[in-house]
């Protein structure tokens, strides 16, 4: 059924009673030419470009829980392609160009909303790095302002720009294109697309081994509503993001330059429209927006310790609202609804892998630290290249799990090898 | 020779005696060390250094880590002193007589001032009058001696103090406070 | 609902006081009684619309009376303290209290956005994601038609209004730590807190309303002969006195975290009209329990039924407190709907209070007698078998229609009566509060006897209590209380001792619902009232596929509304289990997330409102800001960027302060670098595998400047380390990097080489630094210092000597950033104001001139020194022309990876220096390109330090650029398009003034 | 989540700073294996169940431990004390 407003209006004179399901759920094939394992948004993206680019349609999407159980709907919904290194810049602004369509590629509304994007600067140094950015992006194509601090300060009424701040404002580098979207409705409008160009969906369905020929992956074992299953297959992509090294320690991987922390986020109460854009804090690490709903959507840093919970601790609620309200203080009464924590899979440059290997038949997508959410389309494209050609398309060529040891990380922040750091 | 000038605290404008509220449910005031000392023992080296520490006199022998304590001297040199019994094969002596300024806190709401800022257990059972307990502020370490129930010594970085100061006045005067 | 005050007396009103209360709600003033919420006193007044629900903008009114109400939120105060989306039903009143209605336009009698309940079914879960995708084209085009349609669905969603202006009020921290905690005080933290109390052990007790009792506060019963409310407040007192209780009201246990540490808020002032200025408003706890007993309760839930949201629908507890504790009828003729015994007792004793009870509707045929008794003395008429099937009024209710009903089909019978009522209290049951636990991790399991989620197994050390776990009524309660604290004191290695139950008298029902959630007759029924999520919406999730329960919730967005679904997760999950033919068991149920009731995130931030972060001030900072230099937040130090005269720009002083330097002398507070104080027998051996170059030979007296690696063979930190004795270094490290340069030396002292003696200390605080720098530097120090001959000879470069100034111990050591003939001089930092004083009067006959942190980078740059923005964590030593600091005799931290292949790649950026051809000012953030403003081409690279040289005579700047050291003499174009900014450069070498060392080394 | 500081006591984890996996440990100084490097310091095993971490206690006395937690239900089992003192603080 396709979905429009007049499609609701029809609808909604028959009683709503001809909706159909977003997507079937199918019982399992034996065999497929591509497993992705991981229903969150990478997972369901690479299924939808496999489908729709790649013309390879039989694809089964694994999922443990149900679809979208993991980061896709535990995030700030941030989408942006902000980079100072060309690698990223270049794939994050792919990603963009799949964002400013995705609504009608996939006939599902995911409240795409390009309201801006706004990093904060505290000193003129700190002007002078994010005109470093802001340039590189330029010169990528991708449009950036460097506004001063009354510009900013009429973007943002509440924002305390005041010289008597701790961290007193001097500007901030826009992204006006970047924006917010609806996490949520990212799955599950890759699901219902994907699904009807063939790719089966398997939602609670958990793998719990790998079928292998030799040193070569042919396919998965799986548990389903309480039965053992083995799943064939030419090609296994894993797009775990949180649960990699859990999975491709079942493959035999037992090691990677990866370690699982928790990353909470934090949503207030709804309120009339009080902040127009995406807006960052420079003097910590905080990141705030309103939703559509009017909930403020806000997150700072991970709990720093190795994490597979989804739940964090006291400190990183301290930190947080504490920079928000140091950079909001009209936001000091209003209140926290709610807070969750999504497992990240932080690397050891902050940036992603997207690779063919490490095992034969087999795909790796993960390390995506604090920014899967935007990355969604571009990562599911070109995971899809990638899977599809046997070898890496030019926008994730260098997004290598061996990068690190060769000694060419993509390292925005310049932290190291120090994966809570990124 | 001339004498050295006179040490400037950096909470000299700050802590002006006053009072804060009607009440003095809490008193506050600081003061620079004379001497303040950090002796590091070697882990085969702690019985010796802790029996030539015993033989100090006029001085304030805080723990502050394993193998490691703070010295507060009356007099000025106990650095050199030190230096001089204690030599290398038994550990180093530091300087610290400039990098800590001493904020004092007493009266009957001093622990609950204390707090509302520092994670740390005040009561008895875990920090003895007597006692040293290492701590912090937020961002600002601190070192905490207890010398009754009620009165502790606060040994802050002297780059912190200001920070510090502001914060313990605006917390001491919700329960009135004495500056002295 | 047409609520007004009973009369007082005895047993009615017992949390009013006689105090009359004035307040103004939309304007209007109104009266209430001290003791009153802002809901019972607007019950009170009569007044039934309250608010707006959030899609349909339907009317509403008070549902509930506590934390779990969906309906009646306003907005409290004016201006900066205005505080949007407040639950009427815990606001405590006093005088002048404002609060207005919300979500409405143009007021919540008439709002115009209730035309949304006109597309009704079109409207349904889902209607966002199926439309404004935009019309057919691809691009941006589209987007921007979503664009369009969400500015007008933002303004009409969100629920109130925030402020633009600052919160004035501040907000404070407790750190806490106690043996047990209790959360709740009905009568099951009561008697949990009296036997963990009398144990001796430390325990906290935290209650969420105003006064400690629970549900006690309104139950008829007896506990040891004394009315229930009257011996609540004896054992309130009772632990008030105990020096090992802390008990806590208006405290709301908000969060679990790992570990027992559990944070509370504590509303301080929210009830006073005139708070003191120095008591925070809110307080945040901070508890570290070693053990916890849980006593939240339950909360009812109503059922479901066509037209529930109707203001005059409430819940039956609900009713019956505002009759007993608040005096205040909820309507002149109340009916009461039910699944269970509640609803009766309730209808009970609100006729005792005096409330005119019309009808008890019960949906269940086999009422007891004991029970079905207990509706002669209401005198009500009594439906059994019997349901609502929807309700009378437009905008309030003022009747129902009723139906027999199966219970076991669900279904309604043909004969229908109309009853007359402007009240419905209703009653489906209860639902125990298991959200601290459920935030831990426990997962809930079904319990189909009491109908009825519980908190299931125990992850951390936690005791549940009362009707929490399942121990409903007063008796259980107790007991349960008890026997909690027991285990808890247990936990706290503390001697259980003997419990102690009180006796009670009072009813002894069933609190067991029949397991009926929703009355379905067609009618729109509301599952989740905040978020207008109907029972069909839930069907239409179904139908779409949306079963599991986080797709329900998410799909639907029943329970993310401001009270969480308080009142309506279970309901909803009732009917998907339905929809799907399953158990409710097998239907599962989401994680709770903290906090509990939404916290205010002022409160969140506590002390640090206001005070992010502190302030690292140097022993010279009064006399920098009395020079009204410009201070410049750098990480947490404060430092002097520039010290301007009148009517200068930053640039034009930092010019004139570099050049008086290079000229003559000038004088830079250095007291933020970091400094390590290294000692021991093996401090040689450490320093030397921590350093790149070498610093076992270093001899006494000397300083070298030092780089360290991260392990994977990027640079990390650099400094000059000075060997002040054969065993006893003194470290300088970056301002930045002196933290995070301490933590690396002692992981490997600890961990890696723990068997080197080595001891490290922080000293940073310990010594002011001040560099004296320029050709006539030396003289300055002649005139002042005594001690130590600073000749050439006496004090060669490189060169550490003791010496004093006016009496003050100083360190001195000829070093140079700036490339000038220079020293730093150290001291105590209590002497570095002296200090200051003293090297500026020597230099007065000099013409000394302060400078700052521009002129300070600006002679670095000159001299082709790195510094922050070179060290990056991006660029290694080869990069930045290093490689000469690298020793190839050692291993050293980082020297095995630094050998790895692609770091000697001739294409890597490498530093240069560019100076401008065209008289352009290198803005800071170019690119190095090779193309045209217009058509620049890809960037090559960078420019990190940019200044204006007074000695080249051109705006420079440092430079990161591909196969860089390949390219001196290139003509290129520096791009700054974000500043509008692009100019031709000549790439040199960095080494921009006198290369051969000749000025520093003189 | 609460850690024992082998000198301070029972403390709030947020005075820890965390140094990650336990189980890697530096090459000797003499190793000059790439390989070995690389893997000390790429390679993490970032199991969902027991972790041997490194912490140490910069907001006290700066003592180093290695903690045993798991990552799936942040339950501590062991703090044990590193560095030259551990023999004593044992």
């Amino acid at each position: 059924m396709r979905y429009s407003a007049f499609a609701i209006l029809k609808n909604a004179l028959r009683g709503n009673r001809d909706w159909t399901p977003a997507w079937r759920k199918p019982e399992p094939r034996s065999n497929y030419d591509v497993i992705i394992i991981g229903g969150g948004g990478h997972g369901l993206s690479t299924a939808f470009y496999l489908a729709s680019v790649h013309g390879i349609t039989n694809v089964a999407v694994i999922e443990k829980g149900y679809l979208g159980s993991g980061n896709v709907g535990r995030n700030t919904t941030i989408v942006r392609s902000n980079y100072r290194l060309s690698a990223n810049s270049a794939f994050y602004e792919k990603s963009m160009d799949l964002w400013r369509e995705l609504s009608q590629t996939l006939n599902y509304n995911v409240m795409f909303s390009p309201r801006g994007v706004l990093n904060l600067a505290h000193t003129p140094g700190q002007m002078d790095t994010h005109a470093e950015r802001g340039n590189q992006m330029r010169l990528m194509g991708v449009r950036s302002e460097l506004l001063d601090r009354d510009q900013v300060a009429r973007l943002n009424p509440g924002l305390d720009v005041s010289g008597s701040a701790r961290f007193p404002v001097h500007g901030g580098l826009l992204q006006p294109d970047a924006g917010n979207a609806r996490h949520d409705a990212v799955a599950w409008g890759y699901a219902r697309a994907a699904d009807q160009l063939g790719v089966d969906i398997l939602e609670n369905t958990e793998v719990v081994g790998f079928l292998k020929e030799g040193d070569k992956i042919v396919g998965v074992e799986t548990m389903r509503h309480g039965e053992r299953g083995e799943i064939r297959a030419r090609k296994t992509g894993v797009a775990v993001a949180g649960n990699t090294g859990r999975v491709m320690k079942m493959a035999g991987v037992d090691k990677l330059p990866i370690e699982s922390t928790v990353l909470q986020a934090f949503v207030s109460e709804s309120v009339k429209p009080i902040i127009p854009t995406v807006t960052t804090f420079g003097a910590g690490h905080l990141y705030v927006s309103q939703s559509d709903k009017g909930g403020l959507v806000f997150g700072g840093n991970i709990d720093y310790y190795n994490s597979y919970a989804q739940r964090g601790n006291l400190p990183v609620w301290e930190e947080v609202t504490s920079e928000l309200i140091a950079m909001f203080p009209n936001f000091a009464r209003l209140r926290l609804l709610r807070s969750w924590g999504g497992i990240m899979d932080m690397s050891m440059d902050g940036s992603p892998i997207i690779t063919t290997g490490p095992l034969p038949g087999m795909y790796l997508n993960a390390g995506w630290c604090y920014g899967g959410f935007k990355a969604t389309p571009a990562s599911g494209w070109c995971f899809a290249h990638t899977i599809a050609n046997d070898k890496p398309h030019a926008f994730n060529e260098a997004f290598t799990l061996d990068r690190f040891k060769q000694g060419n990380p993509i390292d925005e922040l310049g932290a190291g090898p120090t994966p809570w750091y990124h | 020779m001339v004498d050295a000038p006179e040490k400037q605290s950096p909470l000299r404008d700050l802590a002006m005696p006053r009072q804060i509220g009607t009440e003095a449910n809490v008193e506050l005031t600081e003061r620079l060390c004379d001497s303040l000392v950090q002796v590091q023992a070697w882990p085969n080296s702690v019985g010796k250094v802790e029996k030539i520490l015993k033989t100090l006199k006029r001085c304030v022998t805080m723990p502050s880590g394993p193998g490691r304590w703070l010295i507060e001297g009356e007099e000025e040199g106990l650095e050199e002193g030190l230096r001089r019994e204690l030599t290398d094969d038994l550990g180093a002596v530091t300087g610290l007589t400039h990098a800590r300024v001493v904020i004092s806190i007493s009266g009957p709401r001093a622990t609950r001032v204390l707090a509302s800022g520092i994670a740390l257990d005040f009561d008895e059972s875990n920090f003895a009058v007597g006692s040293t307990q290492l701590a912090h502020h937020h961002e600002i370490g601190l070192t905490i001696h207890r010398l009754a129930e009620d009165q502790f010594d606060l040994y802050v970085f002297t780059s912190l103090s200001r920070s510090f100061w502001q914060w313990i006045e605006k917390a001491s005067a919700e329960y009135g406070c004495r500056i002295v | 609902m047409s609520g007004f005050r009973l009369n007082l007396r005895d047993g009615v009103g017992t949390a009013i006081g006689d105090k009359s209360i004035q307040f103004v709600f939309d304007g209007k003033p109104y009266r209430g009684r001290e003791g009153d919420s802002l809901a019972s006193a607007l019950m009170a007044n009569g007044v039934s619309i309250v608010g707006r629900s959030f899609k349909y903008h339907r009317p509403r009114g008070i549902f509930s009376a506590g934390s779990e109400e969906p309906n009646a939120l306003v907005t409290l105060h004016r201006g900066a303290r205005r505080e949007p989306n407040i639950r009427a039903t815990e606001v405590e009143l006093y005088d002048g209290l404002t609060a207005r209605s919300q979500n409405r336009w143009p007021s919540v009698n008439f709002d115009v956005m209730a035309i949304n309940q006109l597309a009704g079914s079109a409207f349904s879960a889902g209607f966002y994601y199926k439309t404004f995708m935009g019309p057919g084209r691809r691009g941006h085009k589209a987007t921007q038609f979503w664009w369009f349609c969400e500015q007008f669905i933002r303004r009409a969603a969100g629920l109130g209004r925030g402020t633009n202006l600052p919160d004035p009020d501040h907000y404070g921290r407790m750190n806490a730590y106690c043996d047990i905690l209790v959360v709740g005080t009905g009568a099951a933290g009561l008697a949990a807190a009296r036997r963990a109390a009398a144990g001796g052990a430390r325990v906290i007790v935290c209650e969420e309303r105003a006064v400690a009792g629970g549900s006690l506060t309104s139950l008829p019963d007896y506990i040891d002969g004394e009315p229930a409310r009257d011996w609540a407040a004896g054992q309130r007192d009772e632990l008030s006195a105990m020096d090992n209780v802390t008990l806590l009201t208006r405290t709301t246990v908000q969060s679990y975290f790992d570990d027992n540490t559990f944070l509370a808020i504590e509303r301080v002032t929210d009830h006073q009209a005139r708070p003191a200025a120095a008591t925070p408003r809110q307080r945040a706890w901070n508890i570290r329990a070693r053990s916890a007993v849980i006593a939240t309760g339950a909360l009812e839930r109503p059922i479901v039924f066509a037209g529930n949201d109707r203001p005059g629908v409430m819940l039956a507890d609900a009713a019956r407190r505002y009759a007993v504790e608040f005096g205040t009828a909820p309507g002149r003729a109340v009916a009461v709907f039910t699944n269970n015994d509640t609803g009766w007792l309730v209808a009970r004793d609100m006729a005792r209070a005096g409330v005119i009870v019309t009808d008890i509707i019960d949906v269940r045929t086999d009422v007891p007698d004991e029970i079905r008794a207990i509706s002669e003395e209401t005198r009500a008429a009594v439906s059994t078998g019997s349901a609502i099937r929807s309700v009378k009024g437009a905008r309030a209710v003022s009747g129902a229609v009723i139906a027999e009903y199966n219970e076991m089909t669900g279904e309604l019978g043909e004969t229908r009566k109309t009853i007359a009522c402007d009240c419905i209290a209703v009653s489906g049951g209860w639902s125990p509060v298991f959200h601290l636990t459920s935030q831990q991790g426990g997962k809930p399991v079904w319990e189909a006897e009491l109908q009825a989620f519980l908190p299931g197994e125990p992850t951390q050390n936690w005791h549940g209590a009362g009707a929490m776990v399942g121990a409903f009524g007063l008796r259980a309660a107790l007991q349960s209380g008890d026997k909690a604290a027991g285990a808890a004191l247990a936990d706290a290695k503390l001697r259980k001792g003997r419990g102690h139950v009180p006796k009670v008298e009072g009813d002894a029902i069933d609190y067991a619902p029949a397991p009926v959630f929703e009355i379905n007759s067609g009618g729109k029924s509301f599952v989740d009232l905040q978020h207008d999520v109907t029972a069909e919406d839930v069907r239409l999730a179904h139908r779409e596929g949306f079963v599991s329960v986080e797709h329900l919730k998410r799909y639907t967005t029943l329970g993310m509304a401001t009270d969480q679904g308080k009142t309506s997760n279970v309901t909803g999950l009732a009917i998907m289990a339905a929809a799907s033919d399953k158990a409710i068991a097998d239907t599962g149920t989401t994680r709770f997330r903290p906090p509990y009731t939404p916290v205010t995130l002022g409160a969140l931030a506590g002390e640090k409102y206001g005070h992010l972060a502190a302030e690292r001030l140097t022993p010279m900072h009064d006399w920098h800001v009395e020079q009204d230099a410009h201070m410049y937040a750098n990480g947490p130090w404060l430092r002097p960027e520039s010290y301007n005269l009148p009517g200068e720009t930053v640039e034009q002083a930092y010019i004139r302060e570099t050049r008086l330097v290079r000229e003559g002398v000038g004088i830079v507070d250095v007291s933020t670098l970091g400094k390590i104080d290294v000692q021991g027998p093996d401090a040689a051996e450490f320093l030397n595998r921590i350093y790149t170059n070498g610093f076992a030979k270093l001899p006494v007296g000397k300083a070298r400047y030092g780089l360290m690696l991260r392990e994977d063979g990027f640079l990390f930190d650099d400094g000059t380390t000075w060997r002040l004795a054969e065993n006893r270094y003194l470290m300088t490290t970056t301002t930045a990097g002196a933290g995070r340069v301490m933590e690396h030396l002692e992981y490997y002292r600890d961990f890696v080489w723990p068997n080197l003696k080595v001891a490290l200390a922080s000293v940073s605080d310990e010594w002011a630094g001040i560099a004296v720098a320029g050709p006539k530097s030396r003289a300055v120090l002649k005139a002042c210092v005594k001690g130590c001959d600073v000749s050439d000879k006496g004090l060669p470069f490189m060169g550490v000597r003791d010496a004093t100034i006016g009496g003050i111990e100083v360190k001195i050591a000829r070093l140079s950033f700036s490339g000038e003939l220079a020293y730093e001089v150290y001291c105590g930092s209590h002497h570095g104001q002296s200090l200051w004083d003293l090297l500026f009067k020597a230099g007065e006959k000099h013409n000394i001139v302060p400078y700052g942190l521009e002129a300070l980078s600006t002679l670095r740059i000159e001299k082709g020194h790195v510094a922050g923005p070179e060290l990056n964590g991006r660029t290694t030593p080869h990069d930045l022309a290093l490689s000469g600091m690298v020793s190839s005799k050692k291993n050293f931290v980082g020297s095995v990876l630094l050998q790895r292949e692609t770091f000697s790649k001739a294409d890597r950026l490498q530093l240069v220096a560019v100076k401008s051809l065209d008289g352009q000012r290198v803005s800071g953030g170019s690119h190095l390109v090779s193309g045209s403003k217009d058509n620049p081409g890809r960037s090559q690279g960078h420019v990190t330090s940019p200044c204006y040289s007074p000695e080249l005579g051109c705006y420079i700047s440092l430079a990161m650029l591909e196969g860089g050291s390949a390219r001196h003499g290139e003509k290129m174009f520096f791009s700054n398009p974000v500043r509008n900014k692009h100019g031709a450069v000549e790439v040199i070498s960095h080494h921009m003034i006198d290369p051969t060392g000749g000025r520093m080394h003189g | 989540m609460r850690l024992t500081c082998p000198y301070c006591g029972s403390r709030d984890h947020q005075e820890f700073t965390y140094r990650g996996d336990a189980t890697a440990v530096r090459p000797a100084l003499n190793n000059t294996s790439i390989d070995d490097h690389n893997a000390y310091i790429f390679d993490r095993s970032n199991p969902d169940g027991v972790h041997q971490e490194l912490w140490n206690h910069t907001s006290g006395c700066r003592t180093h431990l290695v903690v045993e937690r798991n990552t799936v239900t942040h339950e501590v089992l062991s703090c044990k004390p590193v560095g030259p003192f551990a023999r004593k603080l044992k």
